[in-house]
């Protein structure tokens, strides 16, 4: 399964691009797995018969049975535990954690097991276990229902961290963690669940961990990745009838962070601002600033600027506007950014 | 505002009282095997008074109406929190639509001074504790995460993350124990709680050091849509004695064998006997909460069977059969629901909105050097918006 | 190189064959009461055999002595390893002394296509594995962290995070289930990792689906200086009834005893009938490992006592008493284990060190961009000492 | 306890400095602790009887009780979630982990409960919890006891972290954390346990998070925490005898971590370079790389360096010396920041 880094599946219609919702886009995205390899399981809380909280599962069970989806106990270290256990004896999980906020009991075998183990064992074995984690907020909802946990596994050897932002890299990027052979965290923006956008399940998808300029811009590069890229996108929109030329990275992947792609767009804008909802205090732009300083420093002509979460918890949801990144705290950084 | 849960509060010195007269039961001991039937019960649901070897109850007429009225009353705030949340007055609501018995026996089993951890669904027991209902509304209408005072009245901040608060609950209560001891620590968790490890290394800690901590699991038959069975194969109460303190199931859609069985164990709990866990057999009859669609899940029929249990029809089957409570009390707390309701209505549509500011406070009690450099920073920036508009006015 | 575990392979077969003859286990079922004494033994510390109504086992001569062997060996083995701790060569041992019946009983009861999940103490078991024992000793003296195949021998790394393995071991029993099952997957870990949420989580998780894995729990005593009464008040063999499967104790010293009930456990796995716990009741002899002190935690009498029931010492008396192994077996025995002592030693002195650019491998299966920078970076960074050198000697 | 903001403690013997072993000094630390404030407890696995693994606990038990010096089951997520309970009821409970790696299984009742329950409360409860835990490598140990997680927990809100480098420091920010009524992670560098310095417990000591200049200079600021701070201080002199002034800053605090002492040093020797053990990417250097890069923009004259760690699990022992920013790999980042 591993071996087509293109990511291509077999058995697939040839056919254009279809208007898909995102959540419809990784529903597809699993039964295209589970189809393909019979190795592949689908495991979590709620993801039977209910299909998960957000359907993303809707169907499956009733088509694979319960021994490829499978309702578990409620308890997430024994979700990635017994994961690792069935990745040992050949099989490639994708395991469901309900909300971000829940993947915390699951830390331990995550970042210590899961992430470890194919290094402990001189790469004897192989981990390719998948971690779905709708994640971010904006939906309203109450505590625990709406973190950015990327920074707290970024650190962690061994992990993959990759999230999607359209309904297209959804479906492509969840068929090519699935055959990676690597531990990979996949977080689900799950504010965009129900956006759609363009799905070709026969196109030839872009590598997992390669950033996409998805707007040009001369003035200021703005990155950003799952739910900010939209946020990113609006911006730049309202800096151009300004008379601002903003471009717009989606970075995709958190580990590894493509330094390549942001290089190049900096080296062309000379500044950089990026976006995440997750808080800024040692946040993901914390590693994109100090890194592309490093590689750009006689081109940058602003110090690279972060705009996310403030460090407090994520506030009851009468307040997630505030303290989210949104359209006029993004602008207020590019004008801060362009002062320079 | 006599439709508040404060009128609930004098209860407790009956309570006490009645705990006195009673015959508090005996736990059976870790390993030993009762002859009495699996499961206490002291009503039926037809509402007839039953015998058990081990648990007694002997209320009074008064008591027996309060046991009434609560339930009654906590059922009617729950069906309005989950009319308002239609209304889109709450982003959400966890109804405890069928466990009213085993939240309203167990609490009023409680002294003052015993303390509560909570999941998220438990309104009829902070109806009990006296927590003015609209208090809970605010975690679910997104104006905080909680925000009562805990110590106000001994009930902790629900907790949403499940089994968490069953270490809170233990490490109260060893808090307890060196202090002296005298007080009991209930936690509530549901089923599908009980599969957490947290679960069980609170079991640990609760075992070692004899801690006096209630384990109060509400066996709803339900995690969302995973049935009881993807969590255990063997009765839940059943999961203590292998941890070295008694387990017992009640029947949790009866308020008197639900408040004989806990008055036990608190009891037993405050003379230092140490912990023990109570499996309260019931059912969730409305949805997980306002954001689930059990219609996928579970069959209709086990629905019909469960209302055949309901736990109020069943109370009031038996005042009115022992003609314990008159047409009068029925219509009075008719009236004094809608009053209820009313207030809970009102409360929540003049509930303010927090400050924009607010998420700045309270991240540190003693604070920190970066939430102060970004509140100061937001506060500008809010501003800068202020000048613009006074700008554009000029 | 017979002193090697390679030796002990070949005994699959004829464990098997013993299996067949020999009655197996009927372990109790949950809830169940055995009228059978708590612990179950065959061989008592005076090297007596006696009966148990439940388990039995009927060795050939050849099969005991090869019993022993392996407990002599894997002695040896240990004693050998902790004298290189204490010449430098390793940077810490943690001794098995005193647990070679629990792991030898155990290891001799599974077949090769069974799978063992260790702790970090399993050097008994991992002999019955046929792994060559110097490869235990990687990463004590800090070359690797396990490094061998754990799919050659069916035997996983050594675990050192308590309890995680209990939850690998589960995984795996449920893949072998998916794949049709008929093999049993075993996880080690001791008394003290019993209070970990994750083994409680392993016995949920065998539990709701029933997968062929057996729990084998050495109580030593101690967890590092904590005695067993710091984990549970009841035996922990009990802990298993409450989430739904057998339970047992058995002498953990008492290698027949291990042997019997491990086969029945596995068995039972096998035929798909679930999991099991064992808790094999035994004592860590020495320290917990080489930095640890006993002696300011545990009375020297308690040492005293168990040497009065050490495993080898029970089965020598048996097999002289009923003269199935002769002094020329001893004296063989002796020279095999000079032998294999050796081995060790010869393999430390010729271990080598792992590359420098060796931290830089297997951190992922499929590649990662920034390891690969930081890997050129340094390799780099170290040529330019390289550099520098050749430099200063131009 | 809390009020004395300068970290004082009543009962002490007035008197000068001591040459006091780090290990000693956090024992001392407890030992004054215990004796000032009857609500102090010390609880984990092994500090009775046996007094720690590292014997940081060592006669406290036999002193003052098994109530208040509390040997647990083995048990993470217990230990700190019991903390928390111990911590609702009024006391102020010490917590130590064995070691670095096996803090993980307690992770979700760490930053989920004990970091929010003051905020989720509007501050109606407190949380006074302190966690030690030893940390840090280089005592050529087996997997899972060289670790350091700080950047793990710093993007958490509602915890602070601090780390002492010297055996004063760890008497006196002991003292404070305990007193301080957040939960405070307590980073000990477990490789400097036996290295002696002078203590002084009469002393007026420093706020908790206040960085200090420990060695003056100005043409590169090293900044350095914990275990590195020593290798830091060794550099500064190494570059002394090449004729380069670099000035060394501890740190202490890493959350919050003082960029205010930082910046001052900074705009003076327009270069700075940072240490840490724990992995770069998305380590702590990010986080100051990105703010001070921010704050001193026009001052910098060469971007902000990091040396620490390999996106990499820390390795076998006998490679650690490879792993570890050790002298060299800094006087290498020093002489790269020098040459731009
Ligand atoms: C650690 C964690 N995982 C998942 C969830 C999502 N979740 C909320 S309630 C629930 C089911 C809880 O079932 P049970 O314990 O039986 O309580 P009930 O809702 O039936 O009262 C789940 C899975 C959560 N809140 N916390
Ligand atoms: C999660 C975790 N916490 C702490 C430790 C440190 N530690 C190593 S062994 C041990 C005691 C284990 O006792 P037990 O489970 O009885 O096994 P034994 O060492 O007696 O074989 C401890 C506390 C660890 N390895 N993992
Ligand atoms: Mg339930
Ligand atoms: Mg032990």
């Amino acid at each position: 399964m591993a071996t087509d880094t293109q990511g291509r599946v077999g058995g697939q219609q040839a056919g254009g691009p279809v208007k898909t919702a995102f959540a419809k886009a990784l529903n597809t995205s699993l039964r295209t797995a589970l189809e393909n390899d019979p190795k592949v399981l689908v495991m979590g809380e709620d993801v039977g018969k209910l299909g998960g909280v957000f359907r993303i599962t809707d169907g499956l069970q009733k088509d694979f049975g319960e021994e490829r989806v499978i309702d578990t106990p409620l308890a997430e270290s024994g979700i990635i535990g017994t994961a690792i256990g069935l990745a040992l004896r050949g099989y490639r999980p994708v395991a469901e954690i309900q909300f971000d906020g829940f993947v915390f009991p699951a830390y331990d075998q995550i970042v210590t097991q899961l992430a470890k183990m194919h290094a402990r064992a001189l790469g004897k074995v192989k981990l390719p276990v998948v971690i779905r984690i709708p994640y971010g907020g904006g939906i309203g909802a109450v505590e625990h229902h709406s973190e950015s946990p990327e920074a707290q596994f970024a650190p962690v050897a061994g992990l993959k961290i990759v999230s999607p932002s359209t309904p297209s890299d959804a479906y492509w990027m969840l068929q090519q963690a699935i055959e990676c052979d690597d531990p990979v965290i996949f977080l689900e923006p799950k504010a965009r669940y129900w956006d759609k956008g363009e799905l070709d399940t026969s196109a030839i998808p872009a590598p997992l961990h390669r950033a996409r300029v998805v707007r040009q811009g001369t003035d200021l590069t703005l990155a950003a990745y799952g739910p900010t890229v939209k946020t990113a996108l609006s911006a730049a929109q309202a800096a151009e009838e300004e008379g601002r030329s903003l471009e717009v990275v989606d970075l995709r992947s958190i580990s590894p962070l493509d330094f390549d792609t942001l290089q190049r767009s900096v080296e062309k804008t000379g500044r950089l601002v990026i976006v995440h909802e997750a808080p800024v205090f040692f946040g993901t732009g914390a590693e994109v600033a100090a890194r592309i300083t490093e590689r750009c420093f006689y081109h940058l002509e602003a110090p690279v600027l972060r705009v996310g979460g403030f460090h407090a918890p994520y506030p009851p949801a009468r307040l997630e506007e505030e303290y989210l990144p949104g359209l006029d705290r993004v602008l207020d950084s590019v004008d801060r950014a362009l002062a320079y | 505002m006599d439709s508040t849960a404060a009128r609930g509060k004098p209860r407790r010195s009956s309570a006490k009282r009645t705990a006195k007269k009673t015959q508090p039961g005996k736990p059976p001991t870790p390993g030993s095997r009762s002859e009495a039937p699996e499961m206490v019960q002291l009503l039926t649901p037809e509402g007839e008074r039953v015998e058990h070897p081990d648990y007694a109850v002997d209320p009074t007429p008064e008591e027996l109406r309060g046991l009434y009225r609560d339930m009654v009353l906590t059922r009617r705030f729950d069906a309005e929190a989950t009319a308002l949340q239609r209304q889109g007055e709450l982003g959400l609501w966890p109804s405890l639509l069928g466990q009213e018995a085993a939240q309203i026996g167990s609490g009023r089993a409680l002294h003052d001074d015993d303390y509560v951890f909570p999941t998220y669904r438990e309104h009829g027991v902070a109806w009990c504790r006296g927590v003015d209902p609209t208090m809970l509304l605010g975690m679910f209408r997104g104006v905080n995460h909680g925000g009562w005072d805990p110590n106000s009245n001994n009930f902790h901040l629900y907790t949403i993350v499940i089994g968490s608060q069953a270490l809170h609950a233990t490490g109260y209560a060893m808090g307890v124990a060196k202090d002296g001891g005298g007080q009991a620590v209930i936690a509530y968790f549901g089923d599908g709680a009980s599969s957490q490890g947290d679960v069980s290394e609170a079991f640990t800690f609760a075992a070692v050091y004899q801690s006096p901590v209630v384990f109060f699991c509400q066996n709803n038959q339900w995690a969302i849509s995973e049935p009881t069975e993807r969590q255990t194969r063997v009765p839940l109460y059943q999961r203590a004695a292998g941890f070295g303190f008694p387990g017992i199931r009640v029947d949790g859609n009866d308020v008197l064998a639900v408040l004989a069985v806990t008055r036990a164990a608190v009891e037993r709990a405050r003379a230092g006997e140490g912990p023990m866990l109570i499996e309260a057999f019931t059912y969730r009859m409305g949805a997980h909460t306002t954001s689930d669609d059990p219609t996928r899940y579970r069959p209709s029929d086990e629905l019909e069977e469960w209302q055949a249990k309901d736990p109020i029809l069943r109370l009031r089957r038996y005042l009115e059969r022992e003609k314990l409570a008159d047409a009068g009390f029925f219509a009075a707390l008719d009236e004094e629901s809608d009053r209820l309701a009313r207030h809970v209505r009102e409360a929540i549509r003049t509930m303010p909105d927090p400050d924009h500011m607010a998420m700045f406070e309270h991240v540190y009690a003693d604070g920190h050097a970066l939430v102060d450099e970004e509140r100061s920073a937001y506060a500008e920036y809010l501003d800068s918006f202020a000048d613009a508009d006074t700008e554009e006015v000029r």
